[in-house]
């Protein structure tokens, strides 16, 4: 490309990855919430479904989420802004609209999860 | 599958490209490839959703129908999970994605070593993993549930398939890194590749958190 | 092919002598002819491939609407038996919207993308390559089916559980689907690419705010397509494998519910109704500011009207579904949100007319597509808000009218709006301009042919004449509107080929003129696409143009003077690139796009006819990628420059 | 212009196209079915059939690039390469092991006629590779005048076939072995080795990565990982599937029979 | 025999209705115009329509008068274009472009709240007491319902004791009551009264709409979808089938007969009777019942205990059985003829005006799809039976041969074979047919 464009700065600037230490404390967090979901769905008082097994299982699954998305995927410790903005923003937007689309699907058919 | 091999390939080429050319402009100071995967995802995310709502659309008819006690639905349901071993896979791919993350730690390191340890131990969990997945669709079948046997097994063994595909696919893609790395292609100036791999990682990975707890636990 | 990775270095110490052990397998380059076209990289090339493809598609599903309007020209007429004419209407509704009008809008984004924020090519050019290919070999697939297997014949929606084996047992259906699912492996990665393209490679200086509208409604309309693709992709892979497999997403005994695909179909089709208009609306903003000598009306309101529509698009899918039996709770939600998107649509419009308020408006055959958009589209818009009052669409939908509403839209819209684009960039592409005088018999009589053909179905419509009908009796009394509708599709097939006829003499005209250049702004135009010469040069830009402006071009062209007057500062051809490419390193093309491609259409086949022949699909799909992954995007071989750099200053 | 290597492919994939469809009729397939690819009618053995027609199209492909590459005609190369002559084509450098391997595939082929269908398979497969590999080595030694030119391009050549068919099986191996265990112990037990498995390649690439073991030791862990997990899926097949109770409607309160889910 | 009089005074009450209503719309000549609505939800719908249309109307003139006006005062010609000189530059006006941007918010604002109640107002349901009609789309043709015995549609097809929503949920031929009256083509209506219908599917999905009294309603298999008719006047009132539903859709339409009360009571009595007997003097009807007996009632239903039809699936307590027998036939066809999924119910064939998915007429000279049974100019039911009853050469035609008649997939299952009957053997058949008023 030009001349003008070749600006090989942005190595400097990128990327101030986790420490090691902090992808082992989200990956025991993980851990740990993997165990208490099973264990959550696996004791009698949420044998027969309902919002008292569902809400707190979605609260933890949504950890879970933004635990691998944020840490792992770098979507905050990127300590450049706009980088882990935007993809929060493309990846944040398909999910919304995923989100949103189907729950209204869901309505339609009059489902419940509970 | 174009889908899942191209960020490998050109995951590669503009590593490649890079080199020659130093940093490309890019208006949004992000390169190009990252840019193309999260949009990738993006797409894939309306993908995953459509198939779970399918599954869980499909899921409660097919339990309604047998409440109702329809003659034509027959085999089993839901009831076939088996919790203790899905919660150990489950558990398997959470490591695989901690084991991703370092790979790339060690890349960006320049600790091309590790970095090939911590990729190959990746693809032997995300293996391991499917291993498992061939064993809980063995014994499903086993104990009577085939694809077309009735909703629950045609919209269980889509949905969980489509996920086991996607992690084929990045095996295959952590097979291409180990290759190139051992071709010597893959050093610091090149953690980006195994980024992009991760990224597509990671989100697999999130599906089957998805996966998990809204099939397997949940419904 | 192309498995030159780097020069050969030869450990025996000297210079590679043979510089080509591999034949015919080594990278093409400078290839000319026929294998140019096959193995280009090159955004323009592909543009005008997709351009040409589309073309021909809309040949083909013209042809299909004229045996349809010849079957309804008058009651119990008995051209097409009921079989034959289920076919052809959904191969014409699937061929005209996937093959024809949705890949126009990828023609003029592939071509026009690059140019219009000043960079090189796309972000991936042989992925490019590859989802024009994979598009073809989808289109391709798809239309075979004309031949081995009687064309698909469940209706463009195609809706379960009528689509399953038990109630159509031949494998048309199996082309519609496997054909869309191919072709929609190109949209996808299209998409991806024109987005990182457009997000990420402006020109210096280009923000948000300074890109051409109709760069901002491609990115819009791509964004439509990333999302809405990959639902349609479930879909027709649920039905593939219901078809194929002996799955039961859609066998009701099995309790399935067909709802569902009507759910998934629409959250996909209602987006691709607006992915397929906002190409257009995005060429119209681009031709009615220079044919009115005024710059756009409200160009933040334009953008933002743009955006709304694609975010409100996904909100609506179920008005195609208010008989459905959805309740009356999500009928009524459904309703409400469909009306207000004419909201942001009708911003447009009053805009776009806003912009020629006070303007000088020149009526050339460009800027008369685009009034005709205009005000067609407006037509079928009206139409279409009168189907989103859903008590009152209980008796439109299923009828002429709504026939009469997308019409309008598509043909009235989309496809005016495309018109007006290839009236106004033809020099660009090829050099030349496109005769006025045929453009005029061409604008009227598509413009006669037009209305003829599908006002008359509103009055069919309120009549009560359903669609999807092969016949009707004389005692329904459709007889008479029938008729004036098949005259004027005739008018319009004669309209719609004037544009051919139009390419063929100019271009003839041109040549026995001795191929004068057109020079690089015949339309004095606003863009920076209109700072290169024409057609342009394979490399776009000389140096990456710096911009200051929206309109960046017209504002180097045009100052205001002291009393705030416009005057002229400079011209085209002082401010335009010579079109030197010396030194510019392009990509080089490859063969593995289209090798890919037909390892995916081979495995098409395969799912359709055996899936023996999934084998040696794969095959070559496997070959094709690892081949391509080993290929470096630039062929260093054939650079010998590439490491000198331009240093060309502005002009 | 159609060289000799080329015209032995063409032959290759004619009687392997016949012997395709010979295989089919033998095995019970209808003629419409064996030479429509089963579009209309059946084919018998699918394995089978499915194999000499891969065989058939590899060679039928190869056939063609050898024509487009016009393999090792010394006039065809020089004037490729703008020369008035190339070095003339030198005895291969490489010692090559295909012969033993070929004749290896042809003992299967002819043991598998007689004693089970594997062999017979497993022969096809040899001798595919075979012929792929051979002649490829063959023509690429005599590419050019220089041999590790010629090695390039071989792999060059070869790296797009050889990379992913490697891997699928490598993948394949592992993946269908570990399987076999899971299904070989009981149900906890499948608990248990799956977990012990994940935990061993855990904590194995953290003592690899962290403490700094010989590159020998390292790759003596991989070997004994690998052998480990072919062995184990030797075994598991052989032991076989554990007992699984296939499921029966009793639980729902209608007796209809439930015997006949498909 | 009092059965036949029962008979003729529907018949003649029929007529009647038909007679007041061709004076009320003589000049109609477009049975299907949505314009004309002649029930309450028609009107409801139509005056919805009007007022979108208005709407509409208005911003279509709008829109064209001032883009008209725009392009007609600021074109100009082409050196007048190039002659250098420059309007003036707007590059907008945010005031009015909100404007433009919450002008049509409100219009529709006003629209919407319009509409939602009109939505809301389809869906009511008639009173308790009053009629409901299920109404059964399959290719390619409509199977209409009558809860005689009131005891509901459904029987306890899944065998827990209890008729319940459990039962309506179950595929159609294990849960449909087999003592219900079951006719086709054309639904008949008590006038004045609002019909609540039960609409649903054998196999893909139909619509089921009749113009002037409501709009469309999609005919989903394994749903119910409720809807309702209600007729102001007697009269035949036409309609379509308006969701692709492959081969044939073309060829799926019905109609509707509204009748004064009591005529509909004596119609309905009429159709809880078993099927007529031929005379016994008439040699021709008795060999077409044997015939009949032999090569249609395999699919066709004709309530004579002379025809039996097997009830296979239930067992002794009426719980559904699948036995090693059947267990194949449920995937994708009937099961047993009373709940007929095979073909429509003759019972009363000669009863009805239409056949064929009521794409022909009984009647010569008669057109199925016209209501023209409204414009007949004739005074008595005699004159009727004696000019235009049967239209002979059609039914024949369709007998012998019906796919040729109407695109059908019989090898599919999908319609009605073609035989290979001798002229004679069709001249029973229709003689049986015609008895079976
Ligand atoms: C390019 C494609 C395109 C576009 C842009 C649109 C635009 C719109 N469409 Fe259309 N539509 C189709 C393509 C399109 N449609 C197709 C293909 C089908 C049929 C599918 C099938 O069944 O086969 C269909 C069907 C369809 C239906 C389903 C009908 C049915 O089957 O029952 C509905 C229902 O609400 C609808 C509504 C609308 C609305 C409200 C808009 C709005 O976006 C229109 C907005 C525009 C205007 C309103 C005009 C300009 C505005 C002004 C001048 C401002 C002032 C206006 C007011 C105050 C009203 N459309
Ligand atoms: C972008 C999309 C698009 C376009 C451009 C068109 C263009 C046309 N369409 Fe259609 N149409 C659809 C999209 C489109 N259509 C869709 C989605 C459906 C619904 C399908 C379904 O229900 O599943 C449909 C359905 C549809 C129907 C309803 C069928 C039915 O419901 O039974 C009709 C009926 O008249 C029709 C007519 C036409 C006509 C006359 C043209 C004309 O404009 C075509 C003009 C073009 C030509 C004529 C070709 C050019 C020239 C030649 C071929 C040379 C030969 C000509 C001469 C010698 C005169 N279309
Ligand atoms: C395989 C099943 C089958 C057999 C056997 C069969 N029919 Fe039919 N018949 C049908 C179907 C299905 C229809 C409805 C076709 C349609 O309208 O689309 C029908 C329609 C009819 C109709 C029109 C009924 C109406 O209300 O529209 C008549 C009359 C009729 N059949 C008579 C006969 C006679 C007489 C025979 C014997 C010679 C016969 N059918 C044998 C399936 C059958
Ligand atoms: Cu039934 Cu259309
Ligand atoms: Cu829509």
């Amino acid at each position: 490309m030009s001349a003008e464009t070749i600006a090989a700065d942005h190595h400097d600037v990128e990327d101030h990855h986790p420490t090691e230490r902090q992808y082992w404390v989200v990956f025991v967090a993980l851990a740990i919430i993997t165990a208490a979901e099973v264990a959550w769905a696996e004791i009698p008082l949420t044998d027969d479904g309902g919002p008292l097994l569902v809400l707190p299982m979605m609260v933890m699954m949504i950890a879970k989420f933004i635990l691998v998305a944020g840490a792992f995927m770098h979507l905050y410790f990127d300590t450049k802004i706009l980088n882990g903005k935007f993809f929060w923003w493309i990846f944040g937007s398909a999910l919304l609209l995923a989100v949103i689309v189907y729950f209204i699907v869901f309505a339609t058919f009059e489902f419940s999860i509970f | 599958m174009a889908d899942v091999a191209t960020p490998a390939v050109d995951g590669h080429v503009d590593a490649h490209h890079d080199e020659h050319h130093e940093g490309h402009h890019t208006s949004l100071g992000i390169s190009n490839m990252k840019l193309a995967m999260w949009l990738f995802l993006g797409s894939e995310v309306l993908l995953f959703g459509a198939l779970i709502s399918s599954y869980l659309l499909s899921v409660a008819r097919f339990n309604q129908e047998r409440a109702e006690g329809n003659p034509l639905v027959t085999g089993p349901g839901t009831e076939l999970f088996d919790i203790p071993f899905t919660s150990a896979s489950s558990f398997i791919l959470l490591m695989s994605s901690l084991t991703m993350v370092l790979a790339h730690q060690a890349i960006h390191h320049g600790d091309v070593k590790n970095s090939r340890i911590w990729i190959g131990a990746t693809a032997a969990l995300g293996s391991l993993f499917l291993a498992g997945q061939v064993y809980e669709f063995t014994v499903f079948y086993r104990e009577g549930l085939g694809f077309t046997t009735n909703l629950f097994g045609s919209a269980f063994f889509t949905l969980t398939g489509f996920h086991g595909v996607h992690v084929t696919g990045g095996i295959l893609m952590l097979t291409s890194l180990l290759v190139l790395s051992f071709q010597g292609k893959l050093n610091k100036d090149r953690h980006e590749t195994v980024e992009l791999v991760g990224l597509y990682w990671h989100f697999v990975d999130i599906v089957w958190v998805l996966i998990f707890t809204i099939v397997y636990l949940v419904v | 092919m192309a498995i030159i990775e780097e020069p050969l270095a030869l450990p025996s110490g000297d210079r590679p002598t043979v510089s080509n052990p591999l034949g015919g397998l080594s990278r093409p380059r400078g290839a000319t002819g026929l294998k140019d076209w096959l193995t280009t990289v090159d955004h323009k090339k592909i543009g005008i491939m997709y351009g040409a493809a589309a073309l021909f598609f809309f040949v083909i599903g013209g042809i299909a609407a004229l045996g349809i309007r010849t079957q309804l020209a008058a009651p119990d007429q008995t051209l097409l038996s009921g079989d034959a004419y289920n076919r052809v209407f959904t191969m014409h509704g699937t061929v005209m919207v996937f093959l024809a009008v949705m890949p126009l809008g990828a023609a003029f984004a592939n071509y026009l993308l690059p140019l219009q924020i000043g960079a090189r090519d796309v972000a991936f050019p042989r992925i490019n390559a590859f989802s024009f290919w994979v598009f073809l070999a989808g289109g391709i697939l798809l239309n075979t089916s004309w031949f081995i297997g009687g064309g698909a014949n469940g209706g463009w929606f195609n809706y379960a559980p009528n689509n399953g084996v038990a109630y159509s047992p031949s494998t048309g259906i199996d082309f519609w689907n496997i054909g869309l699912l191919i072709a929609g492996i190109g949209s996808m990665t299209g998409a991806v690419n024109l987005i990182t393209t457009v997000l990420n490679m402006r020109a210096p200086g280009m923000s948000w705010m300074k890109m051409p509208v109709f760069t901002w409604m491609t990115l819009v309309t791509q964004f439509l397509l990333l999302f809405a693709i990959p639902v349609l992709t479930v879909a027709q892979v649920l039905l593939l494998l219901d078809r194929g497999f002996d799955a039961n997403f859609f066998n009701v005994e099995q309790g399935a519910d067909p709802l569902l695909w009507q759910h998934l179909f629409w959250i996909f089709g209602h987006p691709e109704v607006y992915l397929m208009i906002l190409p257009a609306f995005g060429i119209v903003s681009e031709t009615i500011p220079v044919f009115s000598r005024k710059p756009i009306f409200g160009y933040p309101f334009m953008v933002a009207s743009g955006v709304g529509i694609g975010f409100m698009g996904w909100g609506v899918w179920a008005h195609h579904m208010f008989v459905s039996g959805l309740g009356p709770l999500s009928v009524a939600a459904f309703s409400a949100v469909t009306m207000f998107i004419a909201v942001p649509t009708g911003v447009k419009i009053l805009n776009w007319l806003a912009t020629m308020w006070g303007g000088k408006l020149l009526l050339n055959t460009a800027m008369l597509f685009s009034i005709g958009l205009v005000t067609q589209f407006t037509v079928g818009g009206l139409s279409g808000v009168m189907h989103s009052v859903a008590a009152s669409d209980t008796q439109q939908t299923d009828t002429y009218f709504i026939v009469a509403h997308f019409h309008y839209v598509l043909f009235g819209g989309a496809l005016f709006g495309f018109m007006a684009g290839f009236y106004f960039w033809w020099p660009k592409a090829f050099g030349y301009k496109l005769s006025e005088k045929w453009g005029k018999a061409h604008f009227w009589t598509m413009v006669a042919g037009f209305n003829l053909t599908f006002g008359p179905m509103h009055i069919l419509g309120l009549q009560g004449m359903p669609r999807r009908m092969q016949t009707y009796s004389e005692v329904q009394g459709f007889g008479l509107w029938n008729m004036v509708a098949t005259i004027g599709s005739f008018i319009l097939g004669v309209g719609s080929l004037l544009i051919l006829v139009n390419a063929f003499v100019s271009y003839r005209a041109w040549k026995r003129a001795g191929r004068p250049d057109v020079g690089p702004d015949p339309w004095d135009a606003r863009g920076i696409e209109w700072m290169i010469q024409s057609p342009a040069p394979e490399h776009n830009f000389d140096v990456d143009p710096v911009i200051t402006e929206l309109d960046d071009f017209w504002h180097k062209k045009y100052a205001e003077d002291e009393n705030g007057k416009l005057v002229r500062v400079a011209t085209a051809e002082e401010l335009a690139h010579p079109g030197n490419g010396e030194g510019v390193h392009l990509p080089a093309p490859s063969y593995w796009p289209l090798v890919l491609s037909i390892g995916i259409m081979i495995i098409g086949y395969g799912l359709i006819f055996s899936l023996y022949l999934c084998i040696p699909g794969a095959f070559i799909m496997m070959t094709a990628l690892y081949g391509w992954s080993l290929e470096p995007a630039d062929d260093l071989d054939a650079d010998d420059h590439h490491h000198g750099e331009v240093e060309v200053a502005h002009g | 212009m159609f060289t000799w290597g080329a015209k032995f492919f063409f032959g290759v994939s004619a009687v392997a196209l016949a012997a395709a469809i010979a295989y089919a009729l033998v095995t019970g397939g209808s003629p419409i079915g064996a030479i429509s690819i089963g579009y209309k009618g059946g084919v018998g053995d699918h394995t089978g059939y499915g194999i000499l027609l891969a065989v058939s199209a590899a060679s039928m492909l190869m056939g063609v690039l050898s024509v487009v590459v016009r393999d090792a005609d010394a006039d065809d190369l020089a004037l490729a390469a703008g020369l008035d002559t190339v070095p003339p084509a030198q005895p291969p450098r490489t010692l090559s092991y295909w012969g033993p391997i070929s004749a290896f595939g042809i003992g299967c082929l002819i043991v598998g006629l007689a004693v089970s269908q594997a062999f017979f398979i497993l022969g096809i497969i040899v001798l595919v590779v075979t012929l792929i590999e051979w002649t490829v080595l063959a023509w690429s030694d005599r590419a050019t005048g220089d041999p590790d030119v010629n090695a390039v391009v071989r792999d060059r050549v070869l790296g797009p076939l050889e990379v992913p068919m490697l891997g699928t099986v490598m993948f394949g191996v592992i993946v269908i072995g570990l399987s076999r265990v899971l299904l070989a112990v009981s149900k906890t037990g499948s608990v248990v080795v799956g977990s012990v498995i994940a935990i061993v390649i855990f904590g194995g690439a953290i003592a690899m990565a962290k403490l700094e073991l010989s590159r020998r030791v390292i790759s003596g862990l991989l070997v004994a990982g690998g052998l480990a997990v072919l062995g184990g899926g030797i075994i598991g097949a052989a032991v076989g599937e554990r007992e699984i109770e296939h499921y029966s409607e009793h639980g729902s309160d209608h007796g209809e029979d439930g015997e006949h889910s498909e | 025999m009092n059965t036949s009089n029962r008979r003729n005074r529907w018949r003649s009450g029929l007529l009647l209705a038909l007679v007041a209503v061709t004076a009320a719309a003589c000049a109609e000549d477009k049975p299907l115009n949505i314009f004309e609505p002649q029930g309450p939800q028609a009107d409801r719908i139509h005056g919805n329509t009007l007022f979108i249309l208005w709407m509409a109307t208005a911003v279509f003139v709008a829109t064209f008068a001032g883009a008209g006006y725009i392009i007609w005062k600021n074109r100009v010609s082409e050196e007048e274009f190039n002659d250098g000189e420059f309007p003036e530059q707007v590059h907008g006006n945010p005031t009015l472009e909100w404007g433009w941007t919450a002008l049509p918010g409100l219009i529709l604002a006003v629209v919407a709240v319009v509409t939602v109640p009109t939505i809301f107002a389809l869906e009511e349901k008639n009173d308790a007491d009053e009629l409901d009609v299920m109404v059964i789309g399959q290719q390619w043709w409509w199977e209409y319902r009558y809860d005689v015995d009131g005891d509901g549609f459904f029987i306890d097809g899944n065998g827990d004791g209890v008729v319940d929503e459990l039962d309506e949920g179950l595929p159609l031929e294990f849960s449909l009551d087999p003592d219900d009256v079951s006719t086709a083509q054309e639904m008949v209506i008590p006038v004045g009264q609002q019909v609540d219908l039960l609409i649903t599917s054998r196999d893909v999905i139909h619509s089921y709409w009749i113009p002037r009294l409501n709009g469309k309603r999609d005919a989903v298999p394994g749903r119910i979808h409720t809807w309702s008719l209600e007729a102001d006047e007697a009269g035949e009132y036409t309609g379509w089938c308006t969701e692709y539903c492959g081969l044939s859709h073309a060829r799926m339409r019905m109609s509707v007969i509204a009748l004064p009360q009591n005529d509909f009571d004596a119609w309905l009595a009429n159709q809880m009777l078993p099927a007529a007997q031929p005379d016994p003097s008439d040699e021709l009807a008795i060999a077409g019942k044997e015939l009949f007996g032999q090569q249609c009632a395999s699919c066709h239903v004709v309530d004579d205990p002379d025809f039996s039809y097997p009830t296979i699936l239930r067992d002794s307590l009426g719980d559904p059985v699948l036995d090693d027998t059947d267990h194949e036939i449920p995937t994708s066809i009937f099961v047993s003829p009373q709940v007929a999924k095979a073909a429509p119910n003759l019972t009363h064939f000669a009863s009805r005006s239409a056949f064929g998915g009521a794409i022909y007429s009984q009647y010569a000279e008669l057109d199925a799809n016209d209501d023209d049974l409204n414009e007949l100019g004739i005074e008595t039911y005699t004159d009727l039976d004696a000019n235009y009853r049967w239209n002979t050469a059609q039914l024949r035609r369709w007998i012998a041969n019906a796919p040729s008649q109407k695109d059908m997939a019989p090898d599919d299952r999908r319609g009605m074979p073609s035989f290979a009957l001798s002229d004679e053997q069709l001249d029973q058949l229709v003689a049986y047919l015609a008895t079976l008023d």
